[in-house]
């Protein structure tokens, strides 16, 4: 299958249409810059992933879905989230674990889940995000709801026995779900070539008989062709879809990772030729597009992400009884339940 | 009331709720073409459809995350693993997922997701096919763990886990399918808790303390000790977690001296955590060390005599408690 | 893919080799009815899964195999142990739980091991030997042993997460070994129809580029050259195989099982114009052999049938004392290590 | 004796058995492109090549069953499993595989594997990647399990684990690895036995029974408890199975007071184990119940403030000890 590209006509799109596109992709890209100093500030701990670089794959892909369509990713879902319409500043307050956050500072930067906005869930175990979709999807399968279910996940979480349960139940059982493998080369520091025995998902696909869609991650347009496809063969036609979206992460695996196991040049190559932001605002202006609009959308992106952290930075910790709030429906759920005398 | 098994107790129970609530649905392996690998499910899919009653692939780690996302999603999904020793392969949905979610997600989702799972060994089936993890998952919070041991408390407790907003793991046990108890009438609608555990018997010498088939063992030793005079209570905990301790403890107010019989192993396990438990709030109405009686610390034997003496039998509680009640009362 | 046939100058084999070749199919069925017998009896307890109707599978991949080389199995793997070498005496007395079996009695029915004849073992989780397998296969590779591995599991075997792992990591590491799928159609009640989102494994091989034959299970000398295929690939190039060898099972999936699943007429069909030792005694009447040749080779399977349900008949129970035996090297790992005073 | 870290005292242990046998060999997820994730492992696959030093598929039941089966081959593989949390996935492959081939094999094979993992929580990682879940492990037969808190142990433990001829469950903590301590020099061999825990500081007044990085948190404690006339004696279990029950005992047979310090979940635990196990063995030597120091029962929060409160620190031990020790001692 060939890479699909999309036309230069721009897709069909207005123009408010296409640059509200190019915001969410600055807005993701700021925010991630912005967590980032705070990270390096030590105002968010544990563990931090950026989706930076990767920008089009998750605009494209969410912004082709319906509000009430679900979202399930991993620990690196910043992006999803954005796009899925959850608020920066309740995204951000999260990673800093305030109060404020939108799970209340209790799941941080891995764990986001914004019920409101059908992103549900963060999951930080590798892969395990892909069966817990194809229950969201089962439910909207067996409730007629015409909801899609899309799924993000790594080239590494193709490895985990997950990945092989859930394409076979999805395709089995004709799930309304989209999976989209954001394939960024790396899996922490494991290239992609030397986990995979083939380098393409292609054949992985066609080992469930599911239907299979390669794009180049980094170009926006051809990215939501791919989504449409996607969606529509689900919420039309009950089938899921497998999608390899290449990509790349422009920063380490999380924060922590200085990227040692791959060359400077490597990297630089793909942020300077092949940045998402970019390419996609060339094509802007090449559809003429002025800089100082393009430069307003950046700087909105910026102060949003600005704001974001001034919200959260004002927001307070949560409350100590959240400690042991919430840990089930029932609170008499904790062990050694004693009898009311 | 009327006579049924704790095999058809199950039944009921998912019929009864079935019926009452068209969220729930099963799945599991071999639950429809098989009748159920322990007939508990059958008939189901011909009463309920095929939507409802879904015979799965053979891979645990789906069935229960497809649960776990349908429960999410507003579903009240039973999901059924063949036997506990294949729950380790869907152990990481179960506690890092379904049993973090609603915390990890700030109170955002519940899980309400049965997982039900025969556990236990006696009948032969090896070292892989003969186990009883229970404190596993009783371990963690975000779940509940209940053991029912008999054919009343199968049906109202598997009732009362489908209607709960949270995961409940129901634990079976294989060699108590067939056994038989009396359950109210059909129509008769009736939940057990699943945070109480019930007093099977009074006694005032000592309490035994033990839940699931070993709950019948300890009924058999208590009919044998009363004819030496010997009046052991023998008290249910069906509830792991939550557990009901104050069950256990008033228990022990009253005869001071406890013995723990569980069928798994010892170190580590449930029958620790209970007697550390009532050594903790209860130390004071104890005169004796809480006595154990456990299953041998040892992969189970196949060979049918080592078998036999790998697991409690009714005799090794008899001489437990001979050995920690005073010669006095058994006079 | 075509199904390989052999062609009817019985691929180049001896007269002797032939009709041993016919003693290990019948020594298989008869062996497998005798302790079915013992089952019904109680002599035999727990789970007993019979491999009758998959003889040919069996005799013909292991019989191409060496001495040294390491076969894994399921928990339907008496077949494989006889054929492997493991003496149908201490085969028939393990599952009768005897002293004199293969493991002492402390394994049973689905847990033959039998170290000096390299049947490294029966494992009763369900796809769990195909890591071991591979596992075998890299000390193999490491030490340059020359040895190959294979790994039998069913169609059931194949959802679980764990073929997915071992699939990939073989063919990434170049795993010096064969795996063979005997797809009898059926994983206790669960159709493969049912149960597979594709009717084939061998888009499953292709994704992940790994070499794939499907053979006619029933046929034994078909077996053989796929066999031979697969283990010369193994050890001469050190690159794995995945066999399909499609077969049926005559018998319900234990002894417990009805096998309301299936009609009447589908498995009678089976039994009637596909048993592979009645097609391969077809195949050796028309080369040659005499009935009462082909008689003999069955009374004298039946006899070490006989003969083994005697021996395990005769033989005592474990000692007690080897119920806390063996469950380490280190007798002092059990818990408690108690202080020398 | 130089000073190393906890991390560098880990690699030295494999460098060193790499370099003395050539049937070990280290697998595992980022072990050598990464550089290990804890950097445990770097610079391994340089010194003994990329066949000895195995990156491997994101697959943890691959690992360890891979190495499961190349240990049953004879070789002496080290697994490391990125984090415990992961080990659920390979969880099957180590109770129902390894710790049962010799049992249910009937002793002809082996399986001298070592699985190193980290556990532990208080970096802000969440739910999902906080965990310690020895207990799982230590609950059933068939393997060791050990949790070493100081470079020196981290070290002995290690290289006796690959020298075992049984599996080991080596657990660290990940929050120890920066930790530095006293080893011998390079060239001076030494090994820690792999079923005895040791003393860490001496004390008459409470025993406080701990494992892994508690030990530090309970030395701590007992540095200020001194000052207030409070002599706690620290009990470094580290081998949680098979357990070193009678230095637990000796300890309080002189203290008669104990508190068990862990960072794991209270319910059905390691610490409820070792409890029980006292109790069971030295209960006449107890002058009140034990007391226990635990992570709260609770999903670990991300939250910086929260997750603080979530697990022990060590005024939670100092509060423990001043709550059981009588007021004459504290005087
Ligand atoms: C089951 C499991 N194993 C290992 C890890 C540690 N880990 C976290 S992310 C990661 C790499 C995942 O790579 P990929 O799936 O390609 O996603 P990416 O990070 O590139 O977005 C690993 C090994 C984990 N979280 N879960
Ligand atoms: C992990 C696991 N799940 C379920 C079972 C129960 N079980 C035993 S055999 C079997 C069917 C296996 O079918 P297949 O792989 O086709 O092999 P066959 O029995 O046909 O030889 C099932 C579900 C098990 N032993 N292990
Ligand atoms: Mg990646
Ligand atoms: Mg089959």
């Amino acid at each position: 299958m060939a890479i699909s590209k999309s036309d230069i006509s721009l897709a069909g799109l207005s123009r408010e249409e296409l640059l509200d596109l190019h915001y969410r992709m600055w807005l993701i890209r700021r925010f991630e810059e912005k967590a980032g100093e705070e990270y390096t500030l030590g105002k968010i701990g544990g563990f931090l992933h950026l989706y930076i670089g990767q920008e089009a794959v998750g605009v494209g892909m969410i912004s082709q879905l319906e509000r009430k369509d679900n979202v399930l990713s991993s620990y690196r879902e910043h992006g999803h989230a954005l796009v899925k319409g959850t608020d920066p500043n309740k995204l951000m307050a999260e990673l800093c674990g305030k109060a404020t956050g939108v799970s209340r500072g209790k799941g941080g930067s891995m764990h986001i889940f914004d019920a409101k906005n059908g992103l549900l869930g963060g999951y930080a175990i590798v892969g395990a995000q892909m069966p817990i979709a194809c229950g969201y999807a089962l439910a909207a399968q067996y409730n007629h709801t015409n909801q899609v279910t899309m799924v993000f996940f790594g080239d590494g979480a193709v490895d985990e026995g997950a990945f092989h349960e859930a394409m076979n139940l999805a395709e089995l059982w004709k799930l309304p779900m989209v999976f989209v493998c954001e394939n960024n080369l790396y899996s922490m520091g494991m290239a992609v070539q030397k986990a995979w025995s083939v380098n393409s998902l292609e054949p992985r696909a066609a080992a469930y008989g599911m239907e299979y869609e390669k794009v180049d991650g980094m170009d926006l347009l051809a990215v939501r062709d791919t989504a449409k496809r996607a969606i529509d063969r689900a919420r039309n036609e009950s089938r899921p879809t497998l999608i390899e979206a290449l990509t790349y992460r422009f920063r380490g695996h999380s924060m922590a990772d200085p990227a040692a196991y791959r060359s400077k040049e490597e990297a630089e190559q793909w942020r300077l030729n092949r940045d998402p932001i970019q390419l996609f605002a060339n094509r802007l202006r090449a559809a003429g597009v002025d800089d100082a609009t393009l430069q307003a959308i950046d700087d909105r992106a910026t102060q949003a992400a600005e704001d974001a952290a001034t919200f959260a930075d004002n927001s307070p910790f949560p409350d100590l009884s959240e400690l042991t709030a919430d840990i089930m429906v029932d609170p008499t759920g904790a062990i050694a339940w004693r009898r009311p005398r | 009331m009327r006579t049924i098994t704790y095999r058809e107790a199950l039944r009921e129970a998912m019929r009864e709720e079935m019926a009452r609530d068209q969220r729930v649905i099963v799945i599991g392996e071999d639950i429809d073409g098989y009748g159920g690998t322990y007939a508990v499910t059958k008939g189901l899919a011909d009463e309920f459809g095929r939507e409802r009653v879904r015979d799965t692939p053979l891979a645990e780690e789906i069935i229960v995350g497809t649960a776990i996302g349908a429960a999410m999603a507003g579903m009240r999904p039973v999901a059924e693993i063949m036997t506990i020793n294949f729950a380790l392969l869907a152990s990481d949905q179960i506690v890092n997922a379904a049993a973090k979610a609603r915390y990890m997600f700030g109170g955002q989702v519940s899980v309400p997701l049965v997982v039900r799972m025969p556990a236990g060994g006696g009948a032969q089936r090896g070292a892989q096919h003969s186990q009883t993890l229970e404190s596993w998952f009783a371990h963690v919070p975000g779940m509940k763990v209940v053991m029912p041991a008999t054919p009343y408390d199968a049906k109202g407790m598997l009732k009362a886990a489908i209607r709960d907003e949270d995961m409940v793991l129901l634990i079976e046990h294989e060699l108590l399918y067939g056994v038989k108890g009396e359950v109210p009438d059909e129509g008769v609608e009736y939940t057990v808790p699943l945070n109480r555990g019930e007093v099977r018997r009074e006694g005032r010498d000592v309490s035994l303390i033990t839940f699931s088939r070993s709950v019948h063992l300890c009924l058999q030793a208590a009919e044998e000790l009363a004819k030496e005079g010997i009046e052991a209570e023998v008290v249910d905990m069906r509830a792991i977690r939550p557990i009901d301790l104050d069950l256990a403890l008033d228990s022990i107010a009253k005869t001071h001296r406890a013995i723990v019989v569980e069928e798994g192993w010892k170190y580590y396990g449930t029958g620790q955590g209970m007697a550390a438990l009532i050594y903790e709030y209860g130390f004071d109405n104890l005169d004796a060390p809480i006595g154990h009686v456990t299953g041998v610390d040892t992969p189970a034997p196949y060979a049918k005599n080592l078998e036999k003496a790998a697991f409690p039998v009714r005799n090794d509680i008899i001489d437990a408690v001979r050995r920690i009640v005073p010669q006095r009362v058994a006079r």
